[in-house]
């Protein structure tokens, strides 16, 4: 596999009781890049994705991570080679306080060495901006507030492959804009792929997109060529014209 | 002071506590102490499972019987010294809970409740048969002479006390220590959200079966030293009601909790005592308190204590 | 007796335990499915039918097809509303908070019991049958002269046993109607998928909740009332029958009533069946590992959906 | 109901014990020296710690117990209690479980201050609790028939003079079943080890007769349903031994003789098949004609003795073996006589020993070990017995009953002689 593809896929197909979810996806992700995986409802992007971090089995293909074949690697495998993944509902430790919910994170990489750990915590719950809540309890937080310590999570564990499934789903305005942000200021730090809806977030943030429809890739390229594409614009953005 | 600190104050006196109180008690309440903290020794090797992986199993009561069976059998049997024999109970313990952790973990919820309770069902049962050894329901006494460990007579009321506190001590630190490690806060992360947990690189299944091992362990330990202390062995030990029992101590006391087993304990069994000696009716009392707990002090004594007087408590 | 009238016996005797573990364990499944708590206190509504039956026929006199009516109405109904208001006193106030639950079904074990020990006694008391004509049954087998029909020794059953397998089939079926043609039964179908939205479209889910809880205790009392002519009412009778049930209810698929059905009828029969071939206690341990073995390798239940 | 006088009991226990207690402490600090505690001690009532079954399985059991024990209690007052000093019963319930059991004679010993232990029915309890007992130097007397005190793996402190164990009890059968009933012999029993006791005191004893047990089927505890074992009962078998406990015990009976309808083989059961559970209950018409090991007759019989006419009235039980109150309420008559023996022979070894205080534990206990030749008395309504001081363990005559006319008629009486077997331990030897 290519050196500057972090991770790829190669015919990878996953059918559900004879009905195809996804259908021979040949999908390369370059190193350091932002990467959004855009769709209609059912498109199949929760599922490409869960075979990725290996959360669904697939039926057949092949994923690479690194150039390392990991369709063998069960789910927190993939993960400690250094893929964090957040998930489309909000997952955190509910009963825990957010420290420990980061800490969980940073920890299976630092392991018992507590100064690390607790300076990567301060330094991501910093970063998203939540350093203040430190000790509250996840579960107390807003919603919005959740999604953020998720993403600290995610940041926790240095990933060189971070997956977003859906993370601006239910967030205000204003926590759209500075989630932007964060995600731009990850840029070149590490390689994102983004599964999202809001075209907004995905025109600012990704320097490729890939299209999927009916388990298929429908198109791939930069946010312009996209934007260009005849076939998506009727599958997709059809009606919305412009973000 | 810091929480590390004040857990450490918390563990350390309740030691210190515990010590003190073999010279400060009546003799009967010495005896109730011992026989306390071996049972919390169990309490707590439950807790490990339950209130800090949030598996809830039903059937404890088999790696309990493991322990006291592997200790007793290899002395009664095979005229083994105690400390061979208790290590024999540890292994037996340690295999048991490894076998039924591997089969047991395919499942979750219920259906590990079910399949825990099945399995020591399964072992009472096996011990039934296999009564020519085991005798059966009526089990067997463990003789006064043979009851000497590093030449300690743990059938004295000083060297059972001692023998119980310091068994008491080391399952009760270790555990507290274990579950402030990143393998226990691992585990607290699986309690709160597996599929979290797994996606953050976490092999849970391994570490669930680790708990089952260490949980499973230490209830054998305790039922060995129940056996080695108390001088009997017996089906009765093995069954349901011995599974329930640890169930109900660490929920009474504070699932999740370090003290909560402990306090669990010494509440039930006074429950029972204190009640039985004003009505012979005491179960109906027992009923009744368990009722208004759940209504009242729904995290557990230990558990309502930190949720509104010592938030810091481990 | 020869290995053929043997294995009928035994599957006759495993299917009137599979009649009546269908009855108790529906009853938690119902429960389980429905309000999802582990309600420990089960086996001890059981217990409650049965001494209430052996009460009502003892002070009915006259023929005991009069008291065994009796019971079949009275028992379940007192149970039923027993539970019902255990439910609205304490499981209602702990938010059916999973942990808490199984605290509070245990006090309340603890309760009944003490509470049946002191008025009913340690006793075990039989009620009689309202019918009990043993009936040998024949034996056919190809011998020299062909088919030939015999009366093995010892092979028979009681009318009293037939009549408890017909009168559950009866009492499911009717069940069954219930919950899927009637108004009642479509509330229940609501709040077991979601309770919220349930909620949402005016179902009164604590009334529904302390309504399901009693019809859960009524059907034990009414497995209690058909099993009670066979065994006999004893304070501690509610222990066995609460373990299968749960194991039934699990085995089966939790939330599945067909589940829990074609469960009752795996473990009644395997029960039976395996005591043809091994020593009873031997057998017991099989089968218990049997059925335990199904979940391990089915962790769903046989008809529950996998997770 | 039932448990109302024995709360009573309790209560007034424990009142008294408070009572005593500060009574004691109120003495010698008002008259500081020995003699006031002589005093307060010699007037004090003598404690016996009543290990009793009221909860669990062994309920039916304990309240009959329970009964006996307070009848005897009271005689033994009426008389003038033991050494001048009144007996009090400290009753506490062990949940007919062992390590309760162990629990409850601590209490005893430490709490209660009771001076011995006494009363224990099940096997299981006796083991658990008996290794305390050995511990705290309190004298256990039991009242189980097990084969655990002659056995040997108990202690000094724990000893069975009121009532026979099984082994002898099974020896001295084996006869009778052998010459009256059949060789060929199927056994049923529980899955315990009280069931294996029989499974294998018996065949030994019945393999001494000349006979042979063909099959033995163990039947797993709490099990409900039985028809579906009785296959396995060979079709050579010319007696079937039954040896059933606990609730189901009914079902096991009527289930067995709808199996068989008419044509049964003999069959011999022990009443702990049916001890508390009258015979004419609906369904056990078929047991008209069989016959029972009974370890005191249920029924008074034609030639009942004064004494057994005596015992009756004291406990409140009828001819039929029921309350005096509620003729449905059967009594655990084989059984519950040790209770009243025991104590006799606690009163008498307390009166030898001229027992004072626990400082004089040791000599009770040799008291006791120096008896023998117990003859039937109202002391002994069962029966004359030969109690053994090196085994600790006590043997009488057993009887086998026919069930007539749906009462047990004692159609043999055995010999202290035919259940006699060798020592297994001599327990003076060990040390106190």
């Amino acid at each position: 596999m290519d050196a500057v593809n972090i991770l790829s896929t190669k015919g990878l197909t996953k059918t559900y009781g004879g009905i195809k979810a996804n259908t021979d996806i040949d999908f390369a992700l370059p190193k350091g890049k932002t990467m959004a995986l855009i769709g209609p409802n059912g498109a199949g992007k929760s599922t490409f994705v869960g075979m990725l971090c290996g959360r669904i089995a697939a039926t057949s293909g092949d994923v690479f991570f690194e150039g390392q074949n990991i369709n063998a690697l069960p789910a927190h495998k993939r993960i400690s080679l250094g893929i964090a993944y957040t998930f489309q509902i909000t997952s955190v430790f509910a009963g825990l306080s957010l420290h420990e919910n980061v800490a969980l994170a940073a920890r299976r990489r630092l392991g018992s060495d507590v100064t690390a750990v607790d300076a990567k915590v301060a330094d991501v719950l910093a970063r998203v901006g939540l350093m203040d809540r430190a000790d509250q309890i996840a579960g107390d937080l807003s919603y919005g507030h959740q999604r953020l310590l998720e993403i600290a999570m995610g940041l926790a564990q240095d990933p060189r492959l971070f997956i977003l499934d859906e993370p601006t789903q239910g967030l205000a305005d204003s926590e759209i804009a500075s989630f932007i942000d964060l995600i731009n200021s990850l840029a070149g730090e590490t390689t994102i792929l983004l599964i999202e809806h809001n075209m907004d977030v995905v025109m600012k943030t990704a320097a490729y997109i890939t299209v999927l429809n009916f388990g298929e890739i429908l198109a791939a390229g930069t946010p312009e060529e996209i934007h260009a594409n005849e076939a998506v614009q009727a599958a997709y953005l059809g009606t919305t014209t412009d973000a | 002071m810091s929480n590390t600190q004040r857990s450490n104050l918390l563990h350390l006196g309740t030691i210190t506590l515990l010590a003190v109180a073999f010279f400060i008690l009546p003799t009967y309440h010495v005896g109730n102490l011992s026989r306390i903290m071996v049972l919390a020794v169990y309490a707590i090797g439950y807790n490990f499972l339950f209130g800090y992986t949030g598996l809830l199993s039903l059937g404890h009561a088999l790696f309990f019987a493991a322990g006291m069976y592997g200790l007793g059998l290899s002395m009664e049997l095979f005229d083994l010294t105690t400390a061979p024999a208790l290590v024999v109970g540890l292994a037996s313990a340690l295999v048991i809970s490894a076998v039924i952790g591997f089969l047991a973990l395919r499942t979750s919820g219920v259906s590990f409740m079910i399949v825990t309770l099945m399995f020591a069902q399964a072992g009472y049962l096996t011990i039934l048969y296999f009564g020519t050894y085991t005798r059966g329901d009526e089990g067997f006494v463990i003789q006064q002479a043979d009851r000497v460990l590093f030449g300690v007579d743990l059938s004295s009321d000083t060297g059972r006390y001692f023998a119980a506190l310091a068994l008491f001590s080391v399952c009760f630190l270790a555990v507290a220590h274990l579950v402030q490690s990143p393998f226990g806060r691992t585990l607290v992360a699986i309690r709160e959200n597996e599929e979290r947990a797994r996606m953050l690189g976490y092999d849970t299944v391994t570490h669930k079966l680790k708990a089952v091992i260490i949980s499973g362990t230490i209830s054998g330990l305790a039922g060995a030293a129940y056996a080695l202390l108390f001088g009997y062995a017996g089906a009765t030990f093995a069954t349901v009601q011995y599974s329930i029992f640890p169930l109900l101590w660490v929920l009474l006391g504070g699932a999740g909790t370090t003290i909560g087993p402990l306090i669990g304990v010494i509440f039930m069994f006074y429950l029972i005592d204190l009640s039985s000696s004003i009505t012979s009716a005491y179960m109906l009392i027992a009923g009744v308190v368990l009722v208004l707990l759940t209504l009242f002090a729904p995290q557990g004594l230990a558990g309502e204590l930190r949720k509104r007087v010592f938030k810091w408590m481990p | 007796m020869d290995f053929g009238p043997h294995l009928l016996l035994a599957s006759l005797e495993g299917a009137v335990t599979a009649a009546i573990l269908a009855l108790t364990a529906m009853g938690l499944s119902i429960v389980f499915g429905v309000m999802r708590v582990v309600n420990v206190a089960h086996g001890e509504f059981y217990m409650l039918g049965a001494v209430i039956a052996w009460w009502v026929t003892s002070l009915i006199g006259g023929h005991p097809a009069i008291g065994f009516v009796m019971a079949l109405g009275i028992a379940p109904l007192v149970v039923g509303l027993l539970a019902a208001a255990a439910d609205k006193l304490i499981l209602q106030k702990i938010n059916y908070d999973p942990d808490r639950t199984i605290v509070a079904t245990i006090g309340l074990l603890y309760i009944i019991q003490q509470t049946t020990l002191m008025t009913f006694g340690p006793d075990a008391r039989p009620v009689q049958p309202p019918f009990n004509t043993r009936l040998a049954l024949p034996w056919f087998e190809y011998g020299e002269g062909g088919f030939a029909m015999f009366w093995p020794w010892g092979l028979s059953i009681t009318s009293y046993k037939l009549f408890v397998i017909v009168a559950a089939v009866a009492i499911l079926t009717t069940l069954w109607l219930l919950i899927t043609r009637s108004k009642i039964g479509l509330i229940m179908r609501a709040t077991q998928l979601d309770s919220e939205t349930a909620l949402a479209f005016g179902v009164p889910v604590d009334r529904v909740y302390m309504w399901v809880f009693g019809l859960g205790a009524g059907l034990a009392a009414v497995g209690a009332v058909l099993v009670v002519p066979i065994q006999q009412a004893h304070y501690l009778m509610g222990h066995d029958p609460l373990l299968l049930a749960f194991i039934t209810v699990i085995i089966g698929g939790l939330g599945s009533l067909p589940g829990t059905i074609i469960a009752a009828i795996l473990i009644g029969m395997s029960d039976g069946i395996i005591s043809v071939f091994f020593s009873p206690t031997l057998a017991k341990i099989i089968a218990t590992l049997l059925v335990a073995m199904v979940l391990v390798f089915r962790p769903q239940g046989l008809l529950g959906r996998s997770a | 109901m039932v448990t109302k006088p024995e709360s009573k009991f309790t209560r007034r226990g424990v009142l008294k014990t408070l009572a005593a207690g500060t009574g004691a402490i109120a003495a010698t600090s008002a008259l500081p020296g020995l003699s006031g505690f002589a005093q307060a001690q010699s007037s004090a009532p003598i404690k016996l710690g009543f290990q009793v079954h009221r909860t669990g399985i062994g309920a039916a059991y304990g309240r009959w117990y329970n009964r006996t024990t307070e009848a005897a209690v009271k005689r033994i007052n009426d008389m003038g209690g033991i050494n001048g000093r009144p007996v009090e019963i400290v009753a506490e319930d062990d949940g007919t479980d062992p390590k309760r059991g162990a629990e409850v004679l601590e209490k005893f010993a430490t709490q209660h201050e009771c001076d011995i232990a006494f009363g224990t029915l099940f096997s299981h309890v006796v083991y658990g609790s008996a290794p305390r007992a050995g511990e705290l130097k309190l004298p256990y007397f039991v009242v189980s028939e097990g084969h655990h005190v002659a056995s040997g793996k108990l202690n000094r402190y724990t000893l069975q003079p009121g009532i026979t164990d099984v082994k002898s009890q099974v020896q001295a059968m084996a006869p009778f079943v052998a010459n009256n009933l059949g060789k060929k012999v199927t056994m049923i029993f529980p899955d315990f080890a009280f069931g294996h006791d029989h499974r294998d005191f018996f065949t030994a004893a019945i393999e001494a007769q000349g006979g042979e047990v063909v099959e033995a089927i163990a039947i797993p505890p709490t099990e409900t349903s039985f028809t579906k074992y009785f296959p396995r009962i060979p079709r050579e078998t010319e007696v079937i031994y039954h040896v059933m406990v606990g609730p189901a015990v009914l079902t096991f009976v009527k289930e067995l003789g709808e199996f068989f309808g008419p044509s049964s083989p003999e069959i011999f059961g022990f009443i702990d098949s049916l001890e508390a559970v009258d015979i004419k209950s609906p369904g056990l018409e078929f047991l008209e004609g069989t016959y029972f090991w009974e370890g005191n007759p249920r029924n008074a019989q034609a030639d009942q003795s004064s004494h057994d006419k005596a015992y009756r009235a004291a406990v409140g039980v009828d001819d039929n073996g029921a309350s005096l109150e509620d003729a449905q309420d059967v009594s655990t008559y084989s059984h519950m006589f040790g209770c009243w023996e025991t104590l006799n022979v606690i009163k008498r070894g307390m009166e030898t020993a001229n027992y004072q205080g626990p400082a004089d534990r040791a000599k009770l206990i040799e008291a006791v070990e120096a008896m023998s030749d117990m003859p039937l008395s109202d002391d002994h309504p069962q029966g004359a017995k030969r109690f053994n001081g090196k085994t600790h363990q006590t043997f009488g005559h057993q009887y086998i009953s026919k069930v007539t006319d749906g009462k047990l008629v004692v159609e043999h009486t055995t010999s202290i002689e035919d259940g006699l077997y060798e020592d297994e331990v001599d327990y003076t030897t060990q040390s106190f």
